[in-house]
């Protein structure tokens, strides 16, 4: 056991040895319980009085030997000095909390470190595994083995051979065909549909409507060619007011 | 004469790296049976080894195989160097065990100190120790518990066996100090009323 | 009741990290006992645990507990793990299947790209592919063929059933994937709608 749990260094007998050892302490209330301790009585019975005259005692000890004292004891110190007097001083019924009552905190919570203290070294008395108990060294170990399923369809086959087959033929450079209008069709429309109107009409006229977008620059380019070349053959006549005014175009001889 | 299935659970956690519980073992069996009758026959088997140098013990509802306490030292070798606690650790390993779930506060409020940051990393590292969710309150703090690694490092079939928690329950040295005041202050209270009288 | 020589030479054993021998058993008893001694009890200890899920076993004069080969199936449980094949290993699986018997080197060259070995291994482990022993020609190549096992998976009866290339340009699956040239043959279709109106 004292391998793994060395005690707090009981409380002291020599006074000397007490101030030696102030950095042993967790906090004043690890003091105070080792101080509390040494009173060799139940911590029900404790002297609160006796308690924080030994408190006091000890800082201004390590004070005069000038060891460097933590706040946190200071602190206490300051307070334990408060309630020595409190408790000494004739007792005012209306001062709240009472000092009995702050006394009675203050060994309520010294009795709970305490039960947390031995319960933490019977906790590592216990028959530990690899200090008193003994497992194997080398189990075999269960083992949950994965069995790999390769998983694929024919589909995913034929795909694959299909996109091999691509890769391996000629590369051919294919020219990406915009959306056009040929002037052979803008021709043979243009001339379906002089037939059918017989006055003046604006070229934007005898589009289709539906086509936009770059379909319909198109149509309106081939149109327009188409639209000149029939004026040269001599079957259309072709009238415009001005530079980027419509141009008008209407079967010739009607 | 030992039947099939009670070697085949003996092998199983003879066999495993780590302890088995009931129902581990009942999934591993293809779920014939149920956790009930698998616990049934793994104590079979405890009790067969009772006595041997081989132990079938429970933690924490998981078994394993261990030699028994009292020949430990036959089998301590000076390698064996069972993690070393600090006393802080120690008490704080303590606490949680006594008062799970818990939070740091709380611990601190039962030490009177602050806990170093490797305090708890010390146990969380060990697996005694482990976060268990936040606490309803302002801040939701986080709080803590122990693992069933801790009961088989320390031994314990549960909670239960944590040496004098029965004791230290019935005593309300596990209440809060603001509980225990409360009922002391009522007590003293009844006293004087009793003086009065 | 067991007794104590016993139980610590049954917990020695269990506890080793390796096979001990009697000799060293005695030793760590303090040399009390001869080897033989020794050899004896650990006989008795073989016996007590013959035919449960648990055996003493002596390897060259050194023994250990292991668990019974019997047993091995509980302990080393099969799980099926699907997986998808790879683009990679799907095209390579196809090549053997629509050329075989093909090389590595045959199979390169048809994909036009390096093949690492790792993909012919997937195809092999899916018992897919297997050798079909050695090209005739300088450097003796390995050549692959397919097996039953991928006419199984594949729903095919034989190789013959493989659509030929007519079938998978048919199918569109010849056809270069390319959502702008599927875009812009839509507009052509609209362009012969005009004309035909």
């Amino acid at each position: 056991m004292p391998l793994d749990f060395e005690i707090v260094p009981a409380a002291p007998e020599r006074e000397d040895a007490l101030q030696l050892s102030l950095e042993s302490w967790e906090g004043p209330l690890d003091l105070l319980l080792a101080l509390a301790r040494s009173q060799k009585v139940d911590l029900k019975q404790i002297s609160i009085l006796a308690l924080v005259e030994q408190y006091l005692t000890f800082i201004a000890e390590a004070r005069e030997l000038k060891l460097e004292v933590a706040a946190d004891y200071l602190v206490m110190a300051a307070w334990l000095a408060y309630l020595k007097s409190a408790l000494l001083l004739p007792k005012d019924p209306l001062e709240d909390p009472s000092p009995d009552e702050l006394a009675l905190r203050l060994q309520l919570r010294l009795q709970r470190l305490a039960a947390m203290r031995d319960a933490a070294a019977r906790l590592l008395a216990r028959d530990r595994i690899g200090r008193d108990v003994f497992l194997r060294a080398k189990p075999e170990g269960l083992r949950d083995i994965k069995v790999r399923r390769w998983d694929a369809s024919l589909y995913d086959l034929l795909a694959a051979y299909g996109q091999v087959k691509l890769r391996a033929e000629p590369v051919v450079h294919m020219v990406s065909r915009r959306p056009v209008i040929t002037l052979d069709a803008a021709l043979h429309h243009l001339q379906r549909m002089l037939g059918v109107k017989l006055d003046w009409a604006e070229l934007a006229d005898f589009l289709p409507p539906d086509y936009d977008g770059p379909l319909r620059r198109s149509a309106i380019a081939s149109s327009f060619v188409a639209a000149l070349e029939l004026a040269r053959q001599g079957r259309v006549e072709l009238k415009q007011e001005g530079a980027f005014e419509p141009l008008y175009l209407k079967a010739a001889g009607v | 004469m030992i039947d099939d299935l009670e070697r085949a659970i003996e092998a199983m956690i003879f066999a495993s790296d780590e302890p088995l519980d009931a129902r581990q073992v009942a999934g591993r069996l293809g779920d014939q049976m149920t956790p009930g009758q698998v616990k049934a026959i793994i104590e079979t088997i405890a009790q067969r080894h009772a006595g041997s140098g081989i132990e079938l013990v429970e933690r924490g509802g998981h078994w394993h195989f261990q030699t028994p306490a009292d020949l430990a030292h036959l089998l301590r070798r000076e390698r064996d160097d069972p993690r070393k606690l600090s006393r802080a650790a120690a008490e704080v390993l303590a606490i949680i065990a006594y008062h799970e779930p818990v939070s740091r506060a709380e611990i601190e409020a039962i030490r009177g100190v602050q806990t170093s940051k490797g305090t708890l990393d010390v146990l969380m590292e060990a697996e005694w120790v482990m976060p268990a969710g936040r606490r309803e309150v302002p801040g939701r703090p986080l709080i803590y518990k122990t693992t069933d690694a801790f009961l088989q490092h320390f031994g314990l079939t549960s909670r239960k066996d944590l040496p004098g928690i029965e004791d230290l329950r019935a005593a309300g040295l596990l209440d809060p100090v603001d509980l225990a005041f409360e009922e002391a202050m009522g007590e003293l209270d009844l006293v004087k009323d009793g003086e009065e009288a």
